[in-house]
């Protein structure tokens, strides 16, 4: 069964690919044209070198300003909607809704403490349909911690905590959803190797499985 | 662009106020050092410290670029040069700041 | 040159490193020196100074000048540079190896406890001596543009390259000493055993705000002289006026301006104060619209034209392709949101490696071969250029369009593993480097053959009306006409 | 870039490159093998020598510019003086950004050492004055070669000389000794670093700028400067001015706050 999308991705996605159409639009609009102008108006032979002046002395204030006006619509617009998402990220609900997980990120793995001290190492487990905190941090040098299958990524640097919330999706019939935390910030020579399997369960598994973790305060095998 | 420039004004550069001028300037700036020493031992809260005794390393700054570097002879063209650096200083000086203040 | 070779050949090997998964051809440690010696040397050692050397010759002969303002200092520089690109790769020749961090030496990543070899250290001073060289030549270039003008070259007249060269010059002047204010601090760090950036009261941020306040304006230095070659080359070759040519040096001058107020663009995720990320996304999209007021200008140059594709002419005309689409990918990242999933992938390496890589390069090709009978009264073989400018071009975006596509692959990765499904797009991108690179090599061969062959050119072989060309510095044909805002216009006119 | 060798060899001069490598084995002894240190050091210094003798400073000036040139908008400034203000303003930005990164991590860090008790208020007032009538000095000489008075040149040149030695001296002799037997050394975090950097750096400006002078008391003594031509002179009081309006802001910003 398909694992399905986040919802910040599914957002994500969507203004992605309407920038990337304008985008793209804009491309082929420029290019084209250029290109149009480079075959049509190639020199021919024999061609007499004089060419007509068309009124091109007069200043082209008008032709800029309409340029200008046009994307900066288009800017504004598309920046209007990134901002109604931004804050998904990086203003998640309040921590009483929420389940708050420090990371602390090291060379070369990642440390996830759960709010009951509870410890896993190279690892996360977090349940479905639940607003998550990762409060990041990092113990020596500059780490990423980044969760592409959600769209979101923050830096985790040393001496500071930044806060990434996500929201987990519904497990939709999966047994249990597994995705891949990733150093995103070159951070030594293992740093292709630094992420950490992130593995969204049923709650109550979740909550079960976390209550053993503190019965038993072991920490599961490093990856 | 291309304006006629006065020609009186072509030796700007080689004008220069009195000697007493010079030596005014610099028991004022001896005079203001002194007194950031002494406001520095008065009681009072840090931050007006802070305020008061840079601004007075400002004027100073200004006292001596303006009548030792001959600033204030040169024309504000050249005097571009250093304001634009000091602008773009400030500048970062505030982003900066806001990402400390603010940071959360 | 030298250094394009070796920065060159560095690509090459990342990209064998990573053709296919869980290669081993470089170990991890070597893979993060290979990729900081790229980034460095092409970044700095090669597109600068590349344009920087063709400006040594071309300004003063579209101002009619004899030769910079100070000449000793220019030797200077040159010989600052020359060293000290010399120091850097030397480096790589040291026990424990170069510097490992990436071209943006992260702190606290690049102090002595995390990147011992003293190596890196040596990297640090090169790249501070490199700050030095580069203010040396502003503060030579700037003074010869104002103050050494032949008569009748007003500023309206001033060529667009010239303009382009000066509002570079001046972004590096301002650029740099911030850059070697942080690499003071890290020096002292790494030789002295002070704690800036291994300090935890912000360190790293620090070096963020110093390093990208360089890094960014850094961008532009690279990209600006390639676009006043890009205007001189259509303005030459399509026998037309630069469309709206006043209109063009104030976009040239607001991107100058603005593009030192975008920086904190490379910090969306480091957390700190949001709203201060948003102005800066705003500028950020604001430097957008002049910018594509260049393009389009640029474009619009070609309308009712005569164009001869000679070699510059279609190296510019890929460079505004790659220009294009190196902006607009930039675009999309000036967005918080949507940089959250960019940042560190290899998204963003096809982003400037299309504005760098492309753009740059292939405008400074051009330049060259645009004034190479200039300088050195030679002609080059022109079928061979274009022969390895179709094989180059198709090489560089088999090389850095799927990039595009490895949206979640991280940057700098020495090697990744098979279930990632990133293989394939990285072979191609391999085979594009091992077409992208002989290309350049050839090209560069070919501008040596032309010494070997000496068949002089004529002394205006593209009948250019600029005036480096026909050495005409007095303006008086346009004296009737300096209301006019566009001199090759009149020019057009009387040809 | 070959462009660069062109205009070398056209003015066949091997000093850039003396100085230049000079500089690079510095570096490359400073951060590998201190003895290498000193072999640039060497170099370099026997170049700046070799410059003092045949005055090869001069020729490092431009050609000057002849009168049909367009220097709109800077007719009155002569191509040195425009090169070192472009020059001061690249130093203003360094040291701002030095200045930046002080306040940085000071406001990041919660605690810091009252400054009035670390450090002695009373030396760095002394050197703040001494820096000052050092300033004084510097212009004098210029007044007194523009009125063509050359013994007054002398005079002001070798005060300013002095005083910067004193400066030099304070600094390096008194207050850095006493505050590193207060345990107060360049390893002992970022109160320290930030002081002994900025300081540090502030001194080898000093030092540069004594150089300088050093080097216009020797012109003025062997070749001599006129009411005419004293570029030279107020060029360096320039940056010797400069150097001054640095310490204005680091005096109270270490000293006093």
């Amino acid at each position: 069964m398909p694992q399905p999308i986040p919802n910040s991705t599914a957002d994500w996605n969507n203004l992605f690919n309407l920038s990337a159409i304008i985008a793209v639009i804009a491309v082929v609009i420029v290019i084209g044209v250029m290109v149009f102008f480079a075959v049509k108006y190639r020199e021919k032979k024999g061609q007499s070198k004089f060419i007509p002046q068309i009124g091109l002395s007069r200043s082209r204030a008008r032709e800029a300003v309409i340029f200008a006006s046009i994307s900066i619509i288009l800017l504004a617009s598309l920046t209007v909607a990134s901002y109604r998402l931004t804050p998904n990220a990086r203003f998640p609900p309040p921590v009483s809704q929420s389940l708050v997980i420090d990371v602390t990120a090291y060379q070369w793995n990642f440390k996830f403490t759960y709010p009951n001290g509870a410890q896993t190492i190279g690892e996360c487990y977090i349940p479905a349909n639940k607003s998550i905190i990762f409060n990041v941090t990092s113990s020596d040098v500059m780490h990423n911690f980044g969760l592409m299958d959600f769209r979101v990524k923050i830096d985790a640097i040393p001496g500071r905590y930044n806060v990434i919330g996500v929201t987990t999706p519904s497990l939709d019939g999966n047994s249990q959803l597994n995705y891949t935390i990733r150093c995103y910030e070159l951070c030594g020579s293992i740093h292709s190797y630094m992420m950490a399997p992130l593995t969204i369960m049923d709650p109550t598994v979740f909550n079960y499985w976390l209550a053993n973790q503190t019965a038993t305060n072991a920490t599961l095998p490093g990856g | 662009m291309d304006v006629p420039f006065p020609t009186l004004l072509l030796n700007l550069g080689e004008k220069m106020p009195g000697i007493k001028l010079y030596i005014g300037i610099w028991l004022g700036l001896v005079v203001a050092t002194i007194m950031e020493v002494v406001i520095r031992s008065l009681p009072g809260p840090a931050s007006v410290f802070l305020t008061i005794i840079l601004l007075i390393a400002g004027v100073k700054a200004i006292a001596i670029s303006l009548y030792y570097q001959n600033l204030r002879y040169e024309g504000i063209r050249l005097a571009t040069l250093p304001l634009a650096a000091i602008i773009g200083i400030v500048f970062l000086a505030v982003s900066a700041g806001l990402t400390i203040t603010m940071g959360m | 040159m030298f250094f394009l070779i070796v920065a060159g050949s560095l690509g090459m090997l990342m990209r064998t490193q990573l053709a296919t998964p869980n290669e081993n051809f470089l170990n991890p440690f070597t893979y993060d020196q290979v990729v900081t010696l790229h980034g460095l040397l092409m970044i700095l050692w090669v597109l600068t100074p590349l344009a920087a050397g063709l400006a040594n010759y071309i300004v003063p002969l579209q101002i009619g000048a004899k030769d910079l303002t100070f000449p000793r200092l220019n030797a200077t520089s040159y010989w600052t540079y020359l060293f000290s690109g010399l120091l850097l790769v030397g480096t790589v020749f040291l026990p424990g190896g170069s510097a490992n961090t990436g071209w943006t030496l992260y702190a606290p990543l690049n102090t002595i406890q995390f990147s011992p070899q003293p190596g890196a250290t040596l990297a640090i001073l090169a790249l501070a001596l490199f700050a030095v060289s580069v203010t040396i030549s502003s503060i030579n270039f700037i003074t010869t543009i104002v103050k050494k003008r032949a008569k009748g070259v007003t500023w309206t007249r001033l060529p667009i390259f010239t303009w382009s060269i000066l509002m570079t010059m001046a972004l590096a002047l301002f650029a740099f000493p911030p850059l070697a204010a942080g690499l003071t601090l890290l020096t002292t760090d790494r030789i002295f055993g002070t704690v800036f950036f291994s300090s935890t009261q912000g360190g790293s941020i620090l070096w963020d705000e110093l390093f990208w306040f360089f890094g960014h304006p850094e961008v532009y230095i690279v990209v600006l002289p390639a676009l006043g070659i890009i205007a001189e080359v259509f303005m030459t070759f399509s026998k037309r006026p630069l469309f709206a040519r006043k209109i063009f040096i104030a976009e040239l001058a607001a991107v100058t301006i603005l593009s030192v107020g975008v920086w904190m663009h490379h910090m969306f995720t480091t957390g700190v104060n949001f709203d201060v990320l948003q102005a800066f996304s705003i500028t950020t999209m604001a430097i957008s619209i002049p910018f594509e007021g260049l393009v389009v200008g640029l474009v619009l140059t070609l309308y009712k034209s005569r164009i001869k594709l000679s070699a510059p002419m279609l190296y510019c005309l890929a460079a505004m392709f790659t220009v294009t689409l190196g902006g607009v990918t930039g675009v999309l990242q000036a967005f918080p949101v949507l940089d959250y999933a960019f940042r560190g992938t290899y998204w963003i390496v096809g982003h400037f490696h299309y504005v760098m890589a492309g753009t740059a390069l292939f405008a400074l090709i051009a330049g060259l071969y645009y004034w190479w009978p200039k300088i050195t009264k030679r002609k080059y073989n022109e079928s061979f250029a274009k022969i390895t400018f179709v094989i180059s071009f198709i090489g560089f975006n088999a090389l850095y369009f799927p990039y595009f596509f490895l949206l979640d692959m991280p940057r700098r990765i020495a090697t990744y593993s098979i279930l990632s499904g990133w293989a394939s797009l990285n072979f191609d991108a391999t085979v594009g480097a091992f077409i992208f690179g002989p290309a350049i090599l050839l090209t560069l061969l070919n501008l040596i053959l032309s010494y070997r062959k000496n068949e002089s050119s004529e002394a205006n072989p593209w009948d250019s009306k600029e005036m480096e060309w026909t050495g005409d510095y007095s303006g008086t044909a346009e004296a009737s006409t300096t209301k006019d805002n566009s001199i090759q216009s009149k020019n057009g006119d009387k040809s | 870039m070959n462009d660069d060798e062109h205009t070398e060899k056209s003015k066949s001069s091997y000093m850039p490159l003396i100085i230049a490598s000079g500089v690079a084995i510095f570096l490359l002894g400073l951060a590998i093998y201190i003895p290498v240190l000193v072999a640039g050091l060497i170099i370099i210094v026997a170049a700046v020598y070799k410059m003092f003798k045949d005055g090869a400073a001069e020729k490092f000036s431009g050609t000057k510019e002849t009168p049909e040139e367009e220097t709109y908008p800077l007719e009155s400034v002569t191509n040195e003086k425009l090169g070192l203000w472009i020059f001061l303003a690249s130093e203003i930005l360094i040291f701002g950004s030095l200045i930046i990164a002080y306040a940085y991590v000071r406001v990041n860090s919660g605690s810091w050492p009252i400054a009035t008790q670390t450090h002695n208020v009373f030396l760095g007032m002394t050197n703040t004055i001494i820096l000052l009538t050092s300033s004084l000095a510097m212009i004098l000489s210029l007044y007194a070669i523009r009125q063509g008075n050359v013994k007054g040149l002398k005079i002001g040149l070798g005060s300013a000389f002095a005083l910067g030695i004193a400066f030099l001296v304070i600094k390096l002799g008194f207050e850095w000794p006493e505050l590193i037997s207060k345990g107060f050394t360049i390893t002992s975090g970022l109160p320290a670093s930030t002081y002994y950097v900025l300081t540090g750096l502030h001194a080898v400006h000093v030092a540069v700028g004594l150089v300088a002078v050093g080097y216009l008391i020797f012109r003025a003594y062997s070749l001599g400067f006129t009411s005419s031509k004293h570029i030279a002179v107020e060029n360096v009081g320039l940056y010797w001015h400069f150097v001054d309006i640095v310490w204005m802001f680091l005096f109270p910003l270490f000293y006093l706050i």
